[in-house]
């Protein structure tokens, strides 16, 4: 198996904080990556790198040996790269639909032929599990909906690789199984897939190996059975409890936007 | 598709494809429009003074439709269109005093240069977001009036410029020009909002990351938007330089200049088409109203008006209407009803998957009600 | 539809913009029938519009404007109405708001030249309404009089339809220089007498200075100007201007401003310790708002000049319009309500001398118009060679430690005696 | 030498004045994160009951500050009740307020042209051109004044916000909203609270004001600019960042007569304003919270 995207010692740092610390990852073709660790290990944020919303402090990530990182988000997502978001963001008066075309009219990359864009995001609901709340506001939906939309307009940008951020956290059981499902089959459709995840059964269950992340350095990589029984990664859970340091990274990339 | 040009040079007969998003009855209502408005003084008989005010509105409109387009669409309040206003019509002004160009020249000349100082001090700016870019707009427009009012050398400073009386056409003329300006300020406005690229607005409007991570450009979607908009005001700007034959920078620069145009914006819905243009008249016709009768109400009168607008209908005249229709049975679509954009999803629309229509409870919400600190 | 490239949709967007301009150029209907020729057949009745800034940043001068218009109008109405051709016409004056706004202030008179049909017109206050407003009736080829734009630049433009009665502001200054320089060749001031020129930043100020400069380099030997600096209107804190005044050590401080602007201005100025041989600020100082706000030391031995002064009032015309004006009003009448009296009288005058309400003949009846008036020189008139505006001396008061402004220049008018060097100065 | 002293000093008064005037925005946005349009309203409207006060009743304006005070936290409290409540929180809200509270000024310029006409208005007390000399060179004894109260205002406020409760409630408002609800804070009392004081301050800005210059209806847009200028410049919402704002602004517009013109002293602080908006969206002094 050929590896799609690399992570070449990823690095990010806020103020004194290294959120992310030298990170090397990769991700093979049509592999499903679970990404785990504490609060505050740096997840989102290598995300957030992966995926060109912030530009390492030093390293970098190559999606097929093309460098992503450090560039604008829309640009990696046009090299087929694209994220999700742990607290779902929809355009809150678009309709579903609308929400999806966005995805699927400038997301794509330009090499991807379009067709007719209605009934590609129309497909791409149904698949979705969407496609009666098309005309509905994302505020009409449940979370689980919600969440679902986060996939459907990631999924109409055409990516090969898609960064999932805890996707099924927050949903009942049965909805997360069919979330579960869901993301089978998009790795079916050949994307390779990135989630992180912090329920675990999902991650076991899904990924084809797991890397485990914790004060931004990676700790551990292998199968999810190995991972489950390593030792260091047992103290990095049962440990600490870092929730404060969780929100400097958020404090600090707010202060960028503001 | 086909291009918009062919779309309108297409006579009766000839059938030619429109894009999705402009669909043949509007483009047919629009040409009507324009055509009974290009005839109507020939045939009705409207006092001189009536004509020519009402050709001054269709500029008001025009610009007003301008400032909508980065206010409403993108969503980034501008305090400081005047700054372009001003720009574009002193530029136009001493185009046609000192190298008596035809005015027309002069005014997308003055445009243009509006429209690239717009990009000067907004491609920096737009990276801004909410009041951190009103008040950067506030700056660049203090700042443009004082220094236009100290270099006389152009701008004739304190004493401004004044026009060869019966160089440039008459206001009486001056109305079809106006109808012309307000015409194409129209078709941008549609095309701005109901093609695609309206998506892409309304996403950098409601979330300008999340817009990101899908693909959209935001730097360069607001960098047109701002272009198009500074050179559409800047044109507007000639246009007045025309009509009132001398300018002066205390008055082309002026914050309340800027604030003229915001009103007029809220007044009619903000990011709405048609609203920003209903506005623009009732703004005129409250001051042609107040102004021989209560001249020393009027200030309170647009205050008490914004207040009423932005407490009980965001949406402007535009909310109203959809209040009224809704009185009468009407159920709009939940994303105009909330504010938001009648897209793309018009073809689907068409396409006959109208099922889901409007069965949603549709509460009125406000813009952006959904925005966390 | 989606396959195109954006670049090309905006490409194409662009050729419709230009197609559409090129369209637009290509046909607009020209004037269709306006009706140019005012009737020469003499009405019942003589419509005069006019606007004034009742409201906004200039009401107060507006109104005092509004009482001159008025009385002159009453007056004339008293006995029956101006005399045209033997027939005598009652004068309506049809006077709007403009808010102190330019645009408002085209508008209106658009409205009424266009819509009322109004046959004259008296122009508004302030020079930058005044220049605005008078393109309309230039345009409209009305007679316009005003006794509220006293820029020169209103009357360099070549029309020949607008009519002022203020003398140009240069005029202000070169009059107080002219009792300056009779002051130095008393020997009473420094000579050479170092000038420092402040001025606000509008039309009035340019004037004021060009005067200043004008007198200073036609008598080069007794004048140099070693400050010569404008300031923004509503300046907050001048201590930067004044310390370069300071700096240079000047005798002369010559200043044109506005009353917010004198009294921030003076206030420095005193408090800083500040003195200078002959202090100005143009036309401030005499009024009692600067009393009121500064106190009798703050304006004491102040130099102003205005256009009129109502210790002119003893004789003649003078004695008519202020006890008219006192009857009506029951308060003394300032420079406003003059030169707008003044202003209206002209353009009657001008009627019955053209014996026509005929817009021509009554604009050529005031171009060589030439009345007895109350204002300073009490001649009347507007010399082509100003464009129109009415030149004269100002009458230069000086504020005296009693209270009283006596006018000391010129001397055929003067009250009093005035006082230099500044006796307030010590050492 | 001595020139540039004296310019030194009569820049810190100024800044004195400027700080004075920037507070309550500065503090109605760090919590609210709302720019208060009606800021410059509320100080004309400050000037004139002083103005009023004096007039009538003859009360020295310094001694009115309680009275200004207490009228424009009440003033305040009514707007927040009335109008502000009702906003939508978050960027949407911020900008709606813009227009909110623009229409608000709007309305209360109104009121003061119908109430007093348009004319100037000045306050002349017995002191008014007294002055004392520092160093050699005198300085207005009213500008010192300004000073020394703009002076107690920055201490009194910042010992406000860090002893007492509401005030640690209002910076923790101003940093944290979540946290603030989950440790039982009543966030709306604190918004209230914020919302009468900022006006409040305006209101004593107003005062000040009133000592110092000639004022109209129209009088307030400048210093709600400047007052913009200043907060972003130390850094929106940051009470000491303020006065080191007003400090910088102030310095500016008076050192600057030496680069410019001294018309285009005031363009000076605007352009500062886009150049350190764009360059350093955390003011020049970092962004501090109320702190």
């Amino acid at each position: 198996m050929t590896a799609i995207l690399v992570g070449e010692s990823v690095s990010k740092h806020f103020g004194g904080l290294k959120a992310v610390d030298r990170v090397d990852f990769h991700l093979d073709d049509g592999e499903i990556l679970g990404l785990i660790g504490p609060n505050g290990a740096g997840k989102t944020t290598l995300f957030s790198v992966a995926a060109g919303s912030i530009p390492p402090t030093a390293g970098r990530v190559l999606l097929d040996g093309r460098q992503v990182s450090g560039k604008s988000a829309h640009r990696s997502v046009h090299l087929g790269i694209c994220r999700t978001h742990q607290i779902v963001r929809p355009f809150a008066r678009l309709t579903v639909l609308d929400n999806v075309l966005v995805g699927h009219h400038y997301g794509r990359p330009a090499n991807v032929p379009g067709g007719d864009p209605h009934r590609v995001a129309r497909e791409i609901l149904d698949f979705i599990g969407l496609a009666d709340r098309a005309g509905r506001l994302p505020g009409e939906l449940t979370l689980a909906g919600r969440k679902r939309l986060e996939v459907a307009r990631a999924l109409a940008t055409g990516p090969r690789v898609l960064l999932l951020d805890e996707v099924v956290a927050g949903l009942n059981p049965v909805e997360s199984a069919r979330l579960l499902d869901l993301i089978r089959e998009i790795r079916g459709r050949g994307i390779s897939i990135i989630m992180i995840e912090h329920v675990m059964h999902a991650v076991m269950s899904l990924s084809d190996r797991v890397v485990v992340l914790d004060l931004g350095r990676k700790i551990a990589e292998g199968t999810p059975s190995e991972v489950a029984t390593d030792p260091v990664v047992i103290e990095a859970y049962l440990g600490r409890d870092e929730d404060d340091v969780q929100r400097q990274p958020g404090g600090a990339e707010e202060q960028q936007r503001a | 598709m086909t291009s918009p040009e062919r779309a309108l040079s297409s006579g009766a007969g000839v059938r030619v494809r429109l894009p999705v998003w402009l669909p043949g009855r509007i483009l047919v209502a629009f040409a009507a429009g324009v055509a009974l408005l290009w005839a109507a003084p020939l045939v009705l008989p409207v006092g001189e003074y009536t004509h020519n005010v009402v050709g001054l509105t269709f500029m008001f409109m025009a610009a007003a439709l301008a400032w909508n387009w980065l206010g409403g669409y993108v969503g980034q309040i501008s305090f400081g269109h005047a700054a372009m206003f001003g720009a574009g019509g002193f530029v136009a002004a001493r185009l046609m005093l000192t190298l008596g160009l035809p005015f027309w020249v002069a005014w997308l000349a003055g445009g243009l240069v509006a429209g690239c100082y717009a990009l000067l001090w907004g491609h920096p700016t737009l990276r801004l977001r909410g009041p951190y870019f009103s008040i950067a707009t506030i700056g660049v427009g203090e700042a443009t009036r004082l220094v236009a009012t100290y270099w006389s050398g152009f701008t004739g400073g304190s004493s401004g410029l004044s026009l060869p009386l019966g160089g440039g056409p008459t206001k009486f003329q001056l109305y079809w020009y106006g109808l012309y300006l307000l015409a194409v300020a129209v078709g941008l406005s549609y095309w701005l909002r109901k093609s695609r690229i309206g998506l892409a607005l309304f996403a950098i409007k409601e979330d300008v990351e999340a817009a990101g991570d899908l693909g959209v450009d935001a730097t360069r979607y607001q960098d047109v938007v701002l272009f198009l908009s500074g050179t559409m005001v800047g044109v507007c700007g000639g246009f007045y330089a025309s009509y009132q034959t001398f300018i002066d920078p205390q008055d082309m620069f002026s914050f309340d200049r800027s604030i003229s145009f915001i009103l007029m914006a809220v007044i009619g819905g903000i990011g709405t088409i048609l609203g920003a243009a209903a506005g623009a008249i009732v703004f005129v016709v409250i001051q042609e109203f107040l102004l021989a009768n209560y001249s020393q109400l009027y200030l309170g009168l647009y205050g008490t008006l914004l207040v009423l607008i932005i407490l009980f209908e965001p949406l402007g005249l535009t909310g109203l209407l959809i209040r009224v229709r809704k009185l009468f049975g009407y159920r709009p679509r939940p994303d105009i009803a909330a504010g938001g954009l009648k897209s793309a999803a018009v073809g689907v629309d068409a396409r006959g998957s109208t099922a889901d229509q409007g069965v949603a409870p549709v509460e009125q919400s406000a813009p952006g009600e959904r925005g966390s600190a | 539809m989606n396959d195109i490239p954006r670049r090309a949709r905006i490409g194409r967007l662009s050729a419709l913009v230009a197609v559409a301009t090129l369209v637009a150029v290509a046909c607009a209907p020209s004037q269709s029938n306006r009706e140019q020729e005012g009737s020469a057949a003499v009405p019942d009745k003589i419509v005069i519009g006019s606007t004034l800034p009742l409201t906004g940043a200039e009401s107060k001068a507006g109104g005092r404007m509004k009482q001159g218009y008025e009385l002159a109008v009453e007056l004339e109405n008293k006995d029956g109405g101006v005399d045209v051709g033997g027939k005598k016409v009652r004068v309506e004056l049809k006077l709007l708001d403009d808010t102190t706004d330019q645009a408002k202030a085209v508008n209106l008179a658009q409205r009424l030249i266009t819509q009322d049909k109004v046959n004259f017109f008296l122009g508004t206050y302030s020079t930058a309404l005044v220049e605005a407003q008078s393109t309309v009736a230039e345009q409209s080829k009305i007679p316009y009089v005003n006794g509220g734009g006293a820029a020169t630049s209103i009357y360099r433009k070549g029309y020949t339809w607008i009519f002022g009665t203020l003398a140009p502001v240069e005029n202000l200054a070169t009059t107080e220089m002219e009792w300056i320089h009779q002051q130095q060749a008393a020997g009473k001031l420094a000579k050479p007498a170092k000038v420092a020129i402040l001025w606000e930043n509008t039309s009035h100020g340019e004037d004021f200075r060009k005067g200043v400069q004008d007198f200073a380099k036609a008598h080069a030997a007794d004048y140099k100007t070693v400050v010569d600096e404008s300031f923004p209107l509503d300046g907050k804190d001048f201590s930067a201007v004044l310390s370069k005044v300071r700096g240079a050590k000047v005798d002369l401080f010559m200043v044109d401003a506005h009353l917010p602007d004198f009294i921030t201005m003076h206030r420095q100025y005193l408090s800083t310790k500040m003195c200078h041989q002959v202090i100005t600020y143009g036309a401030r100082g005499s009024e009692a708002d600067a009393r009121e706000a500064l106190g009798q030391d703050g304006v004491s031995y102040i130099l102003s000049a205005v256009w009129w002064n109502k210790q002119l009032g003893s004789k003649g015309l003078n004695k008519e319009f202020v006890d008219a004006f006192k009857a009506k009003h029951d308060a003394d009448p300032e420079w406003y309500q003059a030169t707008s009296y003044e202003a209206a009288r002209a353009l009657l005058t001008a009627v019955s001398k053209a014996g026509s309400v005929d817009k021509q003949k009554v604009r050529d009846a005031l171009s060589v118009l030439d009345i007895e008036s109350i204002l300073p020189g009490s001649k009347l008139s507007f010399p082509q060679d100003k464009g129109g505006q009415a030149s004269y001396p100002f009458v230069v008061q000086q504020n005296l430690p009693d209270g009283s402004s006596p006018i000391i220049h010129p001397s055929e008018v003067a009250t009093g005696e005035g006082v230099t060097p500044n006796p307030g100065c010590k050492s | 030498m001595a020139e540039a002293l004296t310019l030194a000093v009569s820049a810190v008064l100024l800044a004195g004045f400027y700080a004075a005037m920037a507070y309550g925005l500065g503090l109605i946005y760090g919590v609210l994160r709302i720019v208060n349009l009606a800021h410059g309203g509320i100080i004309m409207a400050g000037a004139y009951l002083t103005w009023q006060l004096f007039t009538r009743f003859h009360v020295d304006p310094y001694l009115a500050i309680p009275v200004v005070l207490v009228v424009f936290f009440l003033v305040g409290v009514t707007i927040y009740y009335c109008l502000v409540r009702f906003l939508p929180r978050g960027p949407a809200g911020a900008v709606q307020s813009l227009l909110l509270l623009f229409g608000v000024w709007l309305i209360i310029r109104n009121l003061a042209y119908l109430l007093f006409t348009g004319n100037d208005q000045a306050i002349r007390t017995t002191y008014s051109t007294s002055s004392v000399s520092i160093l050699g060179a005198s300085y207005s004894l009213n500008r010192l004044l300004v000073f020394g109260i703009s002076l107690v205002a920055l201490i009194a406020l910042h010992l406000f916000l860090t002893r007492t409760y509401s005030g640690k409630a209002i910076r923790a408002a101003g940093q944290n909203l979540e946290s603030c609800t989950l440790v039982g804070i009543n966030v709306e009392r604190v918004y209230v609270l914020t919302f009468g004081l900022g006006t409040a301050l305006a209101g004593l800005a107003g005062l000040l004001a009133s000592t110092l210059f000639a004022f109209n209806p129209s009088f307030g847009a400048g210093e709600l600019l400047k007052s913009f200028v200043i907060i972003v410049l130390g850094g929106l919402g940051s009470v000491v960042g303020i006065a080191s704002g007003a400090v910088v602004l102030a310095s500016a517009e008076v050192f600057s007569i030496y680069a410019v013109p001294s018309y285009l002293t005031s363009a000076v602080g605007f352009v500062l304003l886009v150049v350190v908006l764009v360059l350093r969206p955390g003011g020049l002094f970092g962004q501090k919270v109320l702190r």
